[in-house]
Parts: C-alpha cells; structure tokens; sequence
C-alpha cells in the first residue's frame, strides 16, 4: 500500500529554524545570517511566492519626506484605529522602528519612488493622520502599486546575498517540544518538515524556531488571501499549549471582487471612487457623513452589510458597487491601473464605463501567536516566555494592530517584528545550548499523515473546506451576535468530527497536495475554532469585532486582550482568559473619525 | 547525468568571444544587406542569367579590379555571416560529441569555400 | 452565480511513481461565468480527482505559482479566462522544464539560473542615517524589470532555451538587468560578465514569445537588448 | 527531486518549437532560421560554381543552362524570396539592436518586412520568370 510519505527520515543540526519566507521569515533570516547563526528557513512556497508580495498599498514610516510627520502620530493613528486593544509600547515600536525599517530596505535596494529631490516619496493612506488626527498625513512609502511586491524582493534578494539555506517546498508539519508542551513549561527544540516534492519527513533540531506563516484568510468563502493561507503557524502552536490573542478581530476589506474576494485597493476611494447601492445612492452619507468612502475599513465593510441586509444589494443581492466612472478614463488608468486591470480580468468588467461589483472580503488577522516585543512566544496572560519558539508577522499578535489594523501597518509590523525576531534569536543562540536529541520526534505526526492518507473511504477534504468557508462568511463575518456565533462554534466542532474522516485520494509521495491541503484543513479548522470561540466570548463591539447584540464598545469589561487555549482532541471546551492591554499614552476615547 | 549544470557553477569570466560573434554577425549583415540584394539584382534582373556566361563573367565583370575587389569582399563577408549563423543552429540543435564533429566539419567547408572563392576570384588573370 | 454548462479540460498527466510517461486526461467540469483555469482545474480535482497535481497561491496573478502551458501557450491559470477559451482548454505543465508530477516542473535549474546572474544590490555602504538618492527618472530606468514574479513563464517559452538548456534565459537577464540599470548599484560589470558568456544574452533570437507570455506586460526583449548594448558598449 | 524515478524528457528542441503557439515574432524567427539555411546551403553551391568559372568554363555553362531554364528560375525566384525575406528580417533584427526601444513596436516592424517584400519582390519575380514566357523555346 502506498501512502503520502516515505519511511526515510533525515535529521538535521541547525541553530535557528525560520518558519515562513514573507516579509517577517526573511528579514529575521537575514538577520541571522548577519550574525553568522546556522540557520534553516523552510517555506511550504518558494519564497517569492509568499503572500507578501500581494500587498500594493505601501508601508508607513513617519519619515517626513514631503511634510512633516512624527513617529508619535504613527503610533496615534495605529492605536486610534485599533479602537484601543493595540498595546501603546508595542505601537510605539512599531512607528518609532519603522523609520530606520525602510530606510534599511532602501538600502537594501527597494526601488521607492522617489521625490523630486530624490528622496523616498510618500502618499496619503486611510486612517494615517497629522498632529493626532488632524487631517491626513503623507505617510505611506510606496514602489508604483507593487510595494509588498518588491519588499519580498528585496529581502529574498538579500538573503540570497548573504547566502541563506532555504529549504523550498518543505511544508512544516509539526513542532517538537523538550520538557513538556508550551503550556506545561517545555522549550521548543525544532520542526519536523515534510519535503513536498518527495514525502520524505525531516526533522531539523534548533535553539530558536521562528513562526512566521501568515494568516488564515482561506476560512471564510470571499477572501483576499492566497490559497496557501491556511493558519499552519497559529494551529501548530496551539496544538502544542499555546493560546491564540485576539482571534476574534478579523479584518474584512470592504471592497473585494465579488465572489472571489480579489482585493480592489483603497486607492480607488482615496482617488475618489463612489460606492453606490441598488438606487444609485452614495450609502456612505448615512452611515458616515463627513468621511463618506474613505472612512475606515470595518466601518465601511458595515454599512456594504446594512445596506444589503436592508434589500438595497445591487438587484437584491449580495454586493454593491464601486463607481469611478467619473473619474475620467485618465485618472481610471493612469493612477487605477491594477484596479482596472483586475476588474477586466476577474469580473469582465469596464471601470471606464460600468460600475464594479464589490463586496467585503476578509483579509487580515489582527489576532494570532501571542509575543512579546522580542517575538518571544508567550504562554499565558501573565508574559510567560515559551523558551526557543518566536513569532512574527501576520501569525503573530504583539498586539499592535489592537482591534482593527490600518492600511499599510501589516507590512510595517512584518519589517519591524520581523528583523527583532532574527536579532532576538540571534542572541539566544548565542547565549543557550542545543536541546536535546530529537530522535523520533516525527513519530506522532508521522502516524497522524499514515493515517490521514491511507483512510480507505470518507468524505472529501472540500466538502468540509467548502462548508466551514460558507459558515465562517455568514456566522463570523462583518457582523455577528449570539446566536451565530453560537452556531458556528457547534458546527466547527461537528466538522472537526466529521473531519476525521476525510479521505485523501493521492496515495502517492510525490508532490501530494491532496494529502497537504487535507492536512491544511485541520489547520484551518482550528483556527476557525479559536476565532468563533473568541468572538462568541467578547460581548461587547470593537473594531473589527461588531456584535449586533451588544453593540456598544465596553471598555470596563473588555478593554483587554483574549487569550484562548485548544481543548483535547475531539473536545469543543477550548479554555478562555483574559490579559490586560498596556496603556502608556494614549487613553481610550470613543473612537469618531 | 554528468556532473552539474552549467548554471550551478561558477561562471567562467567571458572571453569576449561571443560577443564578437554577435557583432561579426549584424556587421555582416548590414553590409550584405547592401551587397548581396545588389549582387542579386545585378545577377538577376539588370542582366539575365541566361546571358552571364563562364566568358562573360570573365571578360565583363571580372574585367574591373574594382568588382573583383567588391566580390571577394562579398565572398568572404557572407561565408563569416552564414556559417557563424550555422554555427548558432548547430549549436542549438546537436548537442555533445555530434555538435563537435559537425563543427569541424562545417569549420573545414567553410576553409574550403574560401580557398575555391578566393582561387577563382583573385588568380584568374585579367584579360 | 449561474451555471454557464460545462467545458472539456484536457489535462496532461504523469504520476512518476506509475506511469512510464505523461499522458492525456479529459474532464468534462461545469463552469460559472467568470471562471479562470485556475478554478477549472480546482473544481476538476474537488469533484473528480483529488490527485490532480498542481501549484498555487495567490490566486490574482501576482505569485507566479500558476504559470501552465494552456492551449499551446504559457499563461497564468488564475489570470486567464475560461470564456476566452472556448470549449476546450488543454493545460499541461510548462515546456522545456523536467516534469515532477502532472503540471508541476522542477524549478531548481529555473531558480538557479535566477541565482547565477547575482540578482541583489552591490553598493558601498552610506554615510548618516537616511536613504540613498536617487532621482525619479534614475528610477524609471529600471521600473519595467522591477515587476518580475518569477513563473517562468517567458524562459520556458523561449525556443534557444528548449535549443538550449543551459540558456541562461530571458527571466535571469530582466533581473539582472533590473540592477545593471539601477543607479545605486556597483556591479554591473560583473553581471554584465556573467551574461555575456556563451549561455547569455547571445542565445536571444528576438523572438518575443517571452513578451507575449509575460503575465506582468514586462518588454523583456528590449531588457535583453539593452544588456547586449551595455556589454558591447563595454568591451 | 523524486528518488527512485526518472524524470520524463520535457518538450525541447524543434519538437517544442512546432508544439507551442508563438506569435509574429516566432513565426519571423522560425522563417529567419529556414531562409538563412537555405540561403546557406545555396551559397555553397554558388562558390563551387562560380569556381567553375576558372576551373571549368563549359561546366559552368552547362550549369548555367540549367539555371536559366524554367525550373531553374522557379528556383532562383524562391531563393531570392529566401534572400530577401531574410534580409529584410535581419535588418528589422539590426535595428532593434540598434534600438532597444523599438521592441515595442516588433509587430509593426514585422507588417513592414512583409509590405517591402511583396511590393518589391513581386516585381522581381515577374523580372526573373518573365523569360520563361517570352524567350522563344
Ligand atoms: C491582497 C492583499 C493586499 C495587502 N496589502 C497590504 C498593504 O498594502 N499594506 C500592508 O501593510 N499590508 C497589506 N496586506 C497584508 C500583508 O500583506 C500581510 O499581512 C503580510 O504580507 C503577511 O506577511 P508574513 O510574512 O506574515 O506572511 P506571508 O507573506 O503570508 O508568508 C507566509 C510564509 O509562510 C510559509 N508557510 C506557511 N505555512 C507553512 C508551513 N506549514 N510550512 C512551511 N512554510 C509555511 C509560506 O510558504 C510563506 O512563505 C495585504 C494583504 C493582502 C491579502
Ligand atoms: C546572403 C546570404 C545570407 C546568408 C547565407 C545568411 C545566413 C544566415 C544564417 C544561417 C543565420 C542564422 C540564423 C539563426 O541563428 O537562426 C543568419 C542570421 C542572421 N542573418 Fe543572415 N544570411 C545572409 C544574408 C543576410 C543579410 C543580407 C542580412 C541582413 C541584412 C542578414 C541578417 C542576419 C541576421 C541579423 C542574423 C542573426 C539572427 C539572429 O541572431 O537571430 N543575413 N543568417
Ligand atoms: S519576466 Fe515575466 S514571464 Fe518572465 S518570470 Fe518574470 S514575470 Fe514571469
Ligand atoms: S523568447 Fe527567447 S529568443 Fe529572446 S526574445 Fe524572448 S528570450
Ligand atoms: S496563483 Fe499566484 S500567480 Fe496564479
């Protein structure tokens, strides 16, 4: 009988694992590698296929070029925008750092557009303001509409400079822990791999592994996110004791391509794009008089959800539309050229001449892998440290996106937390010793493949993906209350069920995404499980978060960050606590724009 | 398989070889753009081949050192441009031993054109 | 959304660890109206057969997981309509590359390649605390290059790349060139070098399948020009 | 890679040539490559005959014959389309050497090599076969 992996297992010594090639796995990486640590990076992906490259928008630092800027409005903004939930130091790193972040990229090559006297140009972006919300500020950093696009450039560029072992196409499938799991004080000694293109396992043993696998956008139906975002990081973590912060806060773009999800940019509101519903009607003057369009993203993706809700979806259904026709066809394709573009391939459609359909989309995960400001994974709402495990980037919750991320602030948490995860670890490496062996470490998971491969009848992996992205749309989506949320956690725990029994098709070893995309549905699964179980905790409305039954912000009860722990196999009963947000300057105010 | 690919080692630095070829190849062909369509024409539609006899060739055109001049020139332009081009659509085509014998063989063709070519046109005495 | 019917998905298949060589495979999949390939072969292994094997990620073109020979010429399955198709849509796995299983290749020699022309910024370091200058029209002198996602494309539509494999490649030259032409970089001689050995730019016969396969609209030929210019321009 | 097997030959060479759907600038490739042989294989021919000129006058004579009848200047008509098309072609390859920015503009140049070809080589190709009608047989 032939099953998705072979019997060889290879063993492998090195002294830092980076566990993702986006933004955050290569600058960590690359800073590894500048201190000369025997480093590993496995990325289920070839590097430049990671999701970093999608984003367009640009990556804010206050750098003054064109007006002037401070980092302390940065952080403003960034904790304004979280509605609150954003921890104050960890947003203070986060705008004072980004300055030297992008300078650094430059240097690295970035090729920014430039000012007229050469300098990193920068434009306006939602939500980023001057002088603690002033009015809007010229903060975004951008390369033409391609700026994540040339960030994963850059730093794969540089990493390949410095000579940094990729492992290509190994999907990690489990993380090996000393002592205990992270919850009962064990120290993470390594990963196992599974080598996609022969199923061959590898289990490589460090003093420092880094989590950096992005988000878990695929749960729900419409998405902005690649295929491949699927949670791996956020699920293998907490199956091994670690709590999942703030699940709940899932960012949903307003303005997707319906049906798909393709993200059409803020640019074309920012350029002045309307958003009409079924009458022809600009909504927004309801829901946002002074702001209209560009009011921020969970406000907008609300009102799309009121107004089709309310019957006035363009011809009764689902979505609305982005209108630019008046923006003239110059403006339409010299300053809206992906926009155009992806309206043309994905929907068929003229923005020159027709309104385009859109709907919200989910897009980012504010939540993930708690980590203090050194990336160090933590255990409990008290700060213990998880020895040897790191995380950063999307999979990562600091918290400094708080309850509702702004544009642009993903990458900027991606190059800071990224590049002081790679110094963090560096030093750890320094400064303690190998674990112990990790001989037959892959054996649990090896069992947990055989199985999953060899099942000779049950359910396709796609049935239950299919369900579980509908469910995540409709219950734990742009609104929810009780009773949907209610629903999702006991459906996601019947599909977990069910999910015993997928049958994986491909009994080959050789490239078997069959057996990995069934695999990465439990991923997924879990990570639905953690956001629904969260949202349906939080009785209160904040940021991205908006109970229709408690629609109120409540910051005596719940200014404060979810932790949420997995329950055993085939339990639904995951445990919940609470830990306090850090405060250091700015106190929460009702957040009005 | 032998050994690695190309790609995978160290790239020997250029000897500049290649790029002279390159640039033999449309010097050449701008000039034989001139010669040659002139050459044909000449051959083809200011006289017919019906009259260029073995004698005429030799009392009218070779008469005038100043063609003799033009068509040895032309001669060895258009050896230099086509068997460099052939050496291209061998080298894609045939690959290890094969391409070396062929190469030789086409190197050895081309010595010879050269020495009939230049024989004919050179030593023939002017009448 | 409503059904559109179905259409005819010719898919090319070779599982290393049975077959002794590729074969065809022919399913009829239903199409919704805005399908791309990439949702046709997704639907052909949800429904019919999980062992289709393909690469994907970002779904929008901009990843270049996704690169296939579809209907005789190398495109993006996710950028590439059903409807301008037709009825039938063959898709096989790029030329020219070694096949791994069905539509994927290897791409080690591909990556390689990428690698071997020092694709990343060589320059002295700066004084102070603030970025490198550049002017605005310094910078557009490399922008084209800049938008390259590496699906290769446009090397394996190249015929003096299937004459030659060892063809160093139209996706290698547009980044090498995207540094050679990049104002704050300091060597270009050595790229420059590098291409003009016997695998390099001499290898293009103009031939523009690459620029016709580039889902990214890059002018790749005139990037290999301008690298051939700067060689010769050089010496 | 995958251990154990044996990677299948991919499509390479002239195989893959004919098997992928190129454009104009294939298609001028394709033409460029098969008239230079031709053109190539005719030179040879060309040298050993005008060697003739010197070496053996009546040879040459007798060739010639052949040359200047019917068939014969079918021949010569189809390499001059040979020459001509290649030439042409190679000066649209010259110029954008010469002119990387040019490229963009390959389909036109293309359109351009053909409209010279026909234009002037229909002519030529009446001036060539003119004979075969007119001279008396
Ligand atoms: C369409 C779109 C546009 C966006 N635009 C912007 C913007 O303009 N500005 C902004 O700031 N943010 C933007 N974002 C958000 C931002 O791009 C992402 O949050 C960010 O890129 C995430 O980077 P990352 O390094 O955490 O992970 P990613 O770039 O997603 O990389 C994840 C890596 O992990 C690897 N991986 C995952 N699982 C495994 C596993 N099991 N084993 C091995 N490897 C694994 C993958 O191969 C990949 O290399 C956008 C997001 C989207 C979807
Ligand atoms: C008269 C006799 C000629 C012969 C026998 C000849 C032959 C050839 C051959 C065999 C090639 C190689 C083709 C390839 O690499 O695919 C070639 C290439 C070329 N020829 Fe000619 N040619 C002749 C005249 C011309 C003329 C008059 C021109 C142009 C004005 C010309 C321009 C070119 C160019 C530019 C190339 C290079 C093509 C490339 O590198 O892609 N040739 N020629
Ligand atoms: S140049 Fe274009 S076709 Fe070639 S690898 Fe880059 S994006 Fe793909
Ligand atoms: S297809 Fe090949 S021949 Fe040149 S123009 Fe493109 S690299
Ligand atoms: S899936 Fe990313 S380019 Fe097609």
């Amino acid at each position: 009988m032939t099953s998705g992996l072979r019997s060889s297992t290879t063993h492998t010594d090195v002294e830092a694992i980076v566990v993702g090639a986006g933004g955050a796995g290569l600058w960590a990486a690359l800073e590894l590698a500048r201190e000369g640590i025997p480093t590993a990076v496995l990325t289920k992906l070839y590097p430049t296929r990671s999701h970093t490259g999608a984003a367009q928008g640009g990556v804010c630092a206050a750098l003054g070029n064109v007006e002037e800027d401070h980092w302390e409005w940065h952080m403003f903004d960034t904790i304004k925008g979280g509605d609150y939930l954003a921890d104050q130091d960890a947003a203070e790193v986060l705008a004072r750092e980004a300055i030297p972040a992008v300078i650094e990229l430059e240097r690295m090559g970035l090729p920014f557009n430039r000012t007229p006297d050469g300098k990193i140009d920068q434009r306006r972006f939602g939500g980023h303001t001057r002088n603690f919300g002033e009015g809007p500020v010229r903060r975004s950093c951008y390369a033409a509409d391609r700026t994540g696009h040339m960030i994963l450039q850059t730093l794969y560029q540089q990493c390949i400079k410095a000579g940094v072992k990729f492992y290509d196409e190994y999907h990690v499938v489990d993380l090996v822990f000393e002592g205990g799991e992270a919850n009962q004080g064990g120290r993470c000694s390594g990963v196992v791999g599974y080598k996609i293109s022969d199923g061959t396992l590898h289990v490589i043993r460090a003093k420092a592994v880094l989590l950096a696998t992005g988000g878990y956008g695929r749960a729900w139906r419409v998405t902005s996110n690649a295929h491949s975002l699927t949670g791996d990081g956020m699920s293998l973590a907490w199956r091994h004791g670690v709590p999942l912060q703030d699940m709940e806060f899932y960012q949903f773009h307003p303005t997707g391509i319906v049906g798909i999800g393709i993200l059409l940019s803020e640019a074309a509101r920012g350029e002045g794009g309307y958003l009409l519903n079924d009458s022809g009607t600009r909504f927004m003057e309801t829901y946002a008089p002074k702001l209209m369009e560009l009011a921020p993203r969970d406000m907008i993706s609300r009102a799309i959800y009121q107004e089709v809700r309310a019957g006035r979806g363009i011809g009764g259904r689902d979505y609305i539309h982005l209108d630019v026709r008046h923006l003239g066809r110059k403006v339409i394709e010299e300053k809206l050229p992906d926009i155009t573009d992806f309206a043309r391939v994905y929907q068929g459609v003229e923005p020159i001449s027709e309104p385009v359909p859109v709907q919200p989309t989910a897009h980012y995960a504010m939540g993930g892998v708690p980590t203090n400001l050194e990336t160090e994974v933590l255990a409990d709402a008290r700060g213990t440290v998880v020895p040897g495990l790191f995380a950063a980037g999307e999979v990562a919750c600091v918290s400094v996106h708080g309850a509702n991320r702004l544009g642009t602030n993903s990458l900027v948490d991606l190059l800071v937390f990224g590049k002081r995860a790679g110094i963090r670890m560096a030093q750890i490496c320094k400064s303690t010793s190998q674990p112990g062996s990790i001989q037959g470490a892959e054996r649990a998971v090896r069992d947990e493949l055989l199985e999953l491969s060899t099942r000779p009848t049950g359910v396709r992996p796609a049935e239950i993906r299919r369900e579980l992205a509908a469910l995540m749309m409709d219950n734990v989506g742009v609104y929810r209350d009780e009773a949907l949320l209610g629903a999702a956690v006991k459906r996601i725990t019947a599909l977990k069920l069910e999910y015993a029994n997928v049958r994986v098709e491909d009994t080959g070893s050789v490239f078997n995404t069959d057996l990995l995309e069934a695999r990465e549905l439990g991923y997924l699964l879990d990570t639905a499980e953690a956001t629904a179980v969260s949202a349906y905790a939080r009785k209160e409305s904040r940021g991205a978060h908006s109970r229709e039954d408690f629609p109120e912000r409540d910051d005596a009860k719940f200014l404060a960050h979810t932790l949420v722990w997995r329950g055993t196999e085939g339990a639904a009963a995951s445990t919940i606590d609470y830990k306090p947000v850090t405060i250091t300057k700015f106190e929460p105010k009702p957040r009005v724009y | 398989m032998s050994g690695q690919p190309r790609s995978r080692q160290p790239r020997p630095a250029s000897q500049g070889r290649e790029l002279t070829f390159w640039l033999l190849t449309r010097y050449s062909a701008v000039a034989l753009f001139v010669l040659a369509l002139a050459h044909f024409s000449m051959t083809h539609f200011i006289f017919d081949p019906a009259e260029q006899t073995a004698e005429w060739i030799t009392q009218m055109r070779w008469n005038s050192l100043a063609l003799r001049i033009l068509d040895w020139s032309m001669l060895i332009i258009v050896l230099t441009h086509s068997f460099l081009g052939m050496r291209t659509v061998i080298m894609d085509y045939l690959k290890g031993t094969t391409q070396g014998v062929v190469l030789a063989l086409l190197w050895i063709l081309a010595a010879i054109l050269v020495v009939l070519g230049s024989n004919v046109v050179l030593t023939l005495p002017m009448q | 959304m409503t059904s559109n019917g179905s259409v005819e998905l010719k898919i090319q298949r070779f599982d290393p660890e049975r077959d002794a060589a590729p074969h065809w495979q022919t399913f009829t999949v239903p199409v919704e109206p805005m399908d791309r390939v990439l949702d046709l072969l997704t639907r052909a292994k949800e429904l019919f057969d999980g062992s289709i094997t393909f690469r994907r990620s970002c779904a929008h073109g901009v990843c270049g997981s996704d690169a296939l020979l579809i209907n005789g010429r190398n495109r993006l399955a996710c950028k590439l309509r059903v409807e301008q198709l037709g009825k039938s849509v063959t898709v096989a796995p790029l030329p020219g590359l070694p096949i791994v299983k069905d539509l994927v290749v290897d791409m080690d020699g591909f990556f390689d390649k990428y690698r071997s022309v020092q694709p990343y910024l060589v320059a002295s370091p700066v004084e102070g605390s603030g970025e490198r200058l550049q002017s605005q029209e310094q910078r557009d002198r490399f922008d084209d290059t800049t938008k390259c996602i590496l699906c290769a494309a446009c090397t394996t539509s190249c015929p003096s790349f299937w004459a030659e494999p060892e063809y160093v490649g139209p996706a290698a030259i547009v980044n090498a060139h995207r540094f050679i032409f990049d104002s704050r970089d300091e060597n270009a001689e050595a790229r420059l070098d590098i291409l003009s050995d016997e695998d390099g730019v001499w290898r293009c016969r103009t031939t523009f399948n690459c620029v016709e396969a580039c889902p990214r609209g890059i002018n790749i030929t005139k990037a290999i020009l301008e690298v051939s210019s700067a060689i010769s321009a050089q010496e | 890679m995958a251990r154990g097997t044996t990677l299948p030959a991919p499509r390479r060479g002239i195989r893959g040539a004919i098997a992928y759907r190129g454009g104009e600038g294939m298609l001028a490739w394709a033409f460029h490559r098969i008239s230079g042989i031709a053109v190539w294989a005719f030179v040879i021919l060309h040298v050993i005959d005008i060697y003739l000129v010197g070496g053996n006058p009546a040879a040459y004579n007798e060739l010639l014959q052949i040359y200047a009848s019917p068939p014969g200047r079918v021949m010569e008509t189809l390499l001059g389309a040979a020459l001509f098309y290649h030439a042409l072609n190679g000066m649209r390859i010259v110029v954008m050497d010469l002119w990387p920015a040019l490229t963009a503009y390959h389909r036109q140049l293309w359109r351009i090599v053909w409209i010279t070809f026909f234009a002037l080589g229909l002519p030529g190709a009446y001036i060539i076969l003119k004979p075969i009608w007119e001279l008396p047989k």
